[in-house]
């Protein structure tokens, strides 16, 4: 495993993605070796409320002149991530980090590989379709929001899987941009016209993840799944964030995911 | 001037009176480069049965303000997977370890404890008598003195090293508890676990844990149990206290050993920072030095009423 | 579409279920400006005696994580200073008065009553016994449910207005607490007063408060107070139900309602936010709007155990 | 009383004014109509730890162009003062002010009046300093501090007291600047000489007030002390903040005070 830290960085950036999503770029002299897929442990606030960290994927890490720049992705959804979304540029915070285990980004002979998307699940398969692209393995990429002001990141994805001949296809709940409806529909449909692909990789809100793997068993797809569950430590102490596996174990997704392959998951797991 | 941190809880000496929590830190290798078990006084390992235990289902845990409720329900890989992969480890790094028993029955807790009594470098038991999210076992025997007293005195029966007991918050008469584990044999009292606690999702009208209830932890928790751990030492002041309960700084450290703790247990803490026993020990030491204090264990029950 | 949030606590009606709980909102009129008493479900005063008290010394509170102990030992005007220079101005803005009522011995509980009687517009009485921070009275008859039966049948025989019993979080048995006080002719209970709790100052060695020991009160000990309403309502599911513990939004005050509570009171929050109570409603009301909810009251114990 | 309100505040600056101490202007539109002596209960954190508004006495009030500026000064002890002092510029909080009484600012005929500084106790008083030179009501002022580096606004301290002809006594207990010892110690040298007080207001530390009421009572000069009691709501509702008073009663320091003349303090109130 790659060695994680737990990393003293600062708040070096902060935009706004979308009405609710917004961009922060954590600073350290460290060097950090993640791979996609894996995730930090962040502070967000000072005193003891919050109490525990927030797990956050991560995007991208970029090193250079001898500070390494981590890029995360956030939704607004509670407190931690409200203070996040205010914690003023230069504000010091820790990050445990690299955790958890990543997707499997090799390429399978003679198919691309699916890489899809619901909402603030972007981080990680982004950061794992800048990487495919720098490999030259093919991929299309299926983005999917609840409406086009929340379709984050839309260039950059299309740069990614353009670099490699691949289809960006986007799709929005409301119909606002892209294809009207989930993303897992326009993923349906294409896999009935005849598209292959020897993998998919996917991260997003569980509905969608429970829909994705309904087709992935049908039609006997393998699927990697960066599943979200609550966390407190994460670093497989708590027991806390376990995900049931189809022999009955539950399983620390912190240290045995979050990426997991759904073939692995009970299915009772999915609500 | 540099503070001596040995201190010793009963018959077991410890260089420090720093440990790591049942339930908090593993099997007491997870965090190695955080916090090696051999640098603290002591790790308890997470409770074991006698055999592996699912555990409950999920949502396992939620915060609160300054706090989290947890209801993992004793998910472990039993005592047989914990001798022979686990414990090797720790020996040969020297870690001084405490494990937590439970059971279901009486008997379940003989069976993990005489198993471990086939193997070398274990420093002792703490029984788990207090946890609030299992059905059968733990709660039951921590409220009732009666039962407590009697499981007490058959561990004691089973072994020479010393033996701990872990009282719960939400026993009716904590003092009664107190005295039943010290009549059964107990070389010492562990306080506390987590106090039963309950949230509520207000959108689906339903428990956010599947267990329903859980137990609370973390700071929000730390003047109950340094209340509680005043209170044992001043009804059984010859017993040797571990306490815990919110503890995330040396100065806390220094409140529950006035309080009369010969040592203490960081749990959550560890959750918010995966050094946080080794930091601990650090400030610990800082702070004594700063305050002339020669050895820790002097220190301990050392509150002067006003 | 507009949620009711009237509702009723026995006979009890209130034009919604937020009240100002004792010991934090004065004798209701400290803060007109920000919270006028009419505005509230009601308001519970300050615990009366039948002679004024003094209270303990300071340092008499401290802040903890996410909460704070106090040990303020009922310092009040008495009834007589409440019933002359109080009351006739509550009476005038219509609130709905609760009197909090304490005393050390039975006989005293009953002044107090006996006092009120005299008077027009009180709503009702709330027995506090169960202080933390007093020698006499207040826990003792709140933790044996014999002497509470007692207390509680002597109050009843002394008025026909309704009787609340605050219960305490530190009784052995919360329940049969919560039935004898109800055996004893209570209207309602309201649950939870302070927990017991104490701070170390580890410069000084002493307790930080003067009186050793406190009450923990705020955000810190509501998973306490949910799962603990939540008890008794499954114990004594006929009984209203007033919750209290860490209540500082309209949410908190769903959370409540769902484990049983038929109103709320809110205590610590008003040091933080003098408007606090009056807020909590709106954040209620909206809440209600935004979940279809067409009367708080239809919610009162509405929690789905999973 | 002056209409008390729960402000919306902003932070505009922060300045340090020593190793230990700094300075906060908070702006708001209201008007804020507070008298020296008076404080304000600021929110220092988001969420519920720390749990608590912080007491601050108001330092001074200036209006212009429709935004009134509150100034404070804060030393840093603890959690609230620490968060106080890393809050961005920009941030919100809430200031509920103005409370509690001032001191008693008219002239005594035929004398000056003497004020008196420990530490951080300068606020009150320097507002109480400004407000009387702005009435030209003559008073010496008399500062102490720990060392040189911990005299607080010295410029402004002499300016007020040569508005008025008064003199600027300044004192440190490690002789480091000024006169070497206590400040009640430089004010009994002034008294020996022959100095006379028409009334006394003085903030400061515990041990200085006690100091200060034995030498007032000794000479029966009249003295007003802003006392610090630990104050959970800061409006007279959780009778935390007690004092107790010569008839043996316990009254809010919040509401009758933080300003008690020394007669009306219980002597066994002094530590
Ligand atoms: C491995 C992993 C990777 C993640 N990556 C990202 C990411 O890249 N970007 C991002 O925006 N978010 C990510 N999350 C989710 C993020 O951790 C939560 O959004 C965050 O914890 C919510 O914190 P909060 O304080 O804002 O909300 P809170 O105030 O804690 O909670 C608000 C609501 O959200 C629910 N909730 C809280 N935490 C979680 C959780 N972990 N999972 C599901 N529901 C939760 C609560 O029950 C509550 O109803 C990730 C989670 C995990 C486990
Ligand atoms: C009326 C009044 C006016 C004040 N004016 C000022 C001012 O203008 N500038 C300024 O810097 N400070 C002032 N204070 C003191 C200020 O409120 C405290 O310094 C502050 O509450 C400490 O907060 P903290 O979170 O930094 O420390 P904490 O972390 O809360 O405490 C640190 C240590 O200080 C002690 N302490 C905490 N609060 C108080 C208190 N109120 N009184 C005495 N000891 C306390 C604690 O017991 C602890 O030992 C005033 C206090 C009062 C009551
Ligand atoms: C996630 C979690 C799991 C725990 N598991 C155990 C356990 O297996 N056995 C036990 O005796 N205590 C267990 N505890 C209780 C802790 O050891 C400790 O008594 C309690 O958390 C209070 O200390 P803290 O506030 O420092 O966490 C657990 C606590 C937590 C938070
Ligand atoms: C400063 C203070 C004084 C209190 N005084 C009383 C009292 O006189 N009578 C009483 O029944 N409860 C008293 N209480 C308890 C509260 O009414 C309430 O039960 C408790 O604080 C829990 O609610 P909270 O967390 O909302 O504050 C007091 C609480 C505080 C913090
Ligand atoms: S988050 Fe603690 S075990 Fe995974
Ligand atoms: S601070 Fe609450 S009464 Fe003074």
């Amino acid at each position: 495993m790659i060695a994680r830290r737990d990393l003293a960085v600062r708040v070096a950036a902060r935009t706004d993605l979308s009405p609710t999503c917004f961009r922060v770029i954590l600073e350290t002299v460290d060097e950090v070796a993640a791979v996609p897929g894996q995730f930090g442990m962040l502070t967000c606030g000072v005193g003891f409320d919050p109490l525990l960290r927030r797990a956050l994927s991560i995007a991208g890490v970029v090193r250079r002149e001898g500070v390494t720049c981590v890029e995360m992705m956030v939704k607004e959804i509670g407190r931690g991530t409200t203070l996040l979304r205010h914690a003023s540029v230069g504000s010091r915070l820790r990050l445990l980090a690299p955790l958890g285990n990543g997707f499997t980004l090799t390429a399978v002979e003679g198919t691309r590989l699916g890489l899809i998307v619901g909402g603030i699940g972007l981080p990680p398969v982004l950061f794992a379709a800048e990487q495919l692209a720098a490999r030259k393995v093919g991929f299309d990429l299926y983005v999917g929001a609840a409406s086009g002001a929340e379709l984050l990141e839309v260039e950059r994805c299309g740069k990614a899987a353009a670099a490699v001949g691949g289809e960006l296809v986007l799709t929005t709940d409301d119909g606002s941009a892209g294809e009207h409806g989930f993303v897992t529909d326009a993923l349906q449909r294409r896999l009935d016209g005849g598209c292959a692909y020897g993998r998919l990789l996917a991260c997003g809100p569980n509905p969608m993840l429970a829909a994705l793997t309904r087709l992935a068993r049908d039609r006997a797809l393998a699927a990697e799944l960066s599943l979200e569950e609550p966390m407190a430590c994460g670093v497989g102490v708590c027991l806390g964030c376990v995900v049931e596996l189809e022999d009955g174990r539950y399983v620390a997704s912190c240290k045995e995911g979050p990426v997991f392959s759904v073939d692995r998951l009970a299915e009772r797991w999915w609500p | 001037m540099n503070v001596r941190l040995d201190t010793t809880v009963g018959s077991l000496k410890l260089t420090n009176p720093v440990l790591a929590a049942s339930g908090t830190f593993g099997y007491g290798l997870d965090l190695l480069e955080f916090c090696p078990p051999e640098s603290l006084g002591g790790v308890v390992t997470k409770g074991l049965s006698p055999r592996p235990r699912r555990g409950n289902p999920t949502p396992r845990i939620v915060e609160t303000a300054a706090g989290m409720i947890n209801a993992i329900g004793l998910q472990n890989i039993g005592v047989e997977a914990f001798c022979r992969e686990a414990l090797p480890q720790l020996r040969v790094r020297g870690a001084v370890v405490v494990v937590n028993v439970f059971g279901e029955r009486m008997e379940e807790y003989l069976e993990v404890i005489d198993r471990c009594e086939a193997e070398d470098g274990l420093a002792g038991y703490e029984l788990n008598v207090s946890c609030p999210n299992v059905t059968a076992g733990g709660m039951e025997f921590g409220h009732d003195p009666v039962p407590l007293e009697r499981l007490t005195a058959i561990c004691r029966a089973a072994t020479r090293r010393p033996l701990w007991v872990k009282l719960s918050p939400n026993a009716p008469d904590l003092v009664a508890t107190a005295r039943a584990a010290v009549a059964g044999g107990a070389d010492a009292l562990t306080l506390i676990n987590t106090v039963r606690a309950m949230a509520i999702d207000a959108d689906t009208r339903r428990p956010i844990l599947a267990n329903g209830f859980g137990g609370l932890s973390g700071p929000a928790v730390k003047p109950i149990a340094l209340r509680m751990v005043w209170e044992v030492h001043k009804a059984v002041p010859a017993v040797p206290l571990v306490g815990i309960g919110g503890i995330e700084t040396g100065r806390d450290v220094v409140e529950f050993v006035l309080a009369g703790a010969s040592a203490v247990q960081v749990g959550t803490a560890i959750f918010r920072d995966p050094a946080a026993p080794l930091r601990i020990v650090a400030e610990l030491e800082t702070f004594c030095d700063d305050h002339k204090v020669a050895r820790v264990a002097e220190l301990t029950g050392g509150l002067q009423w006003r």
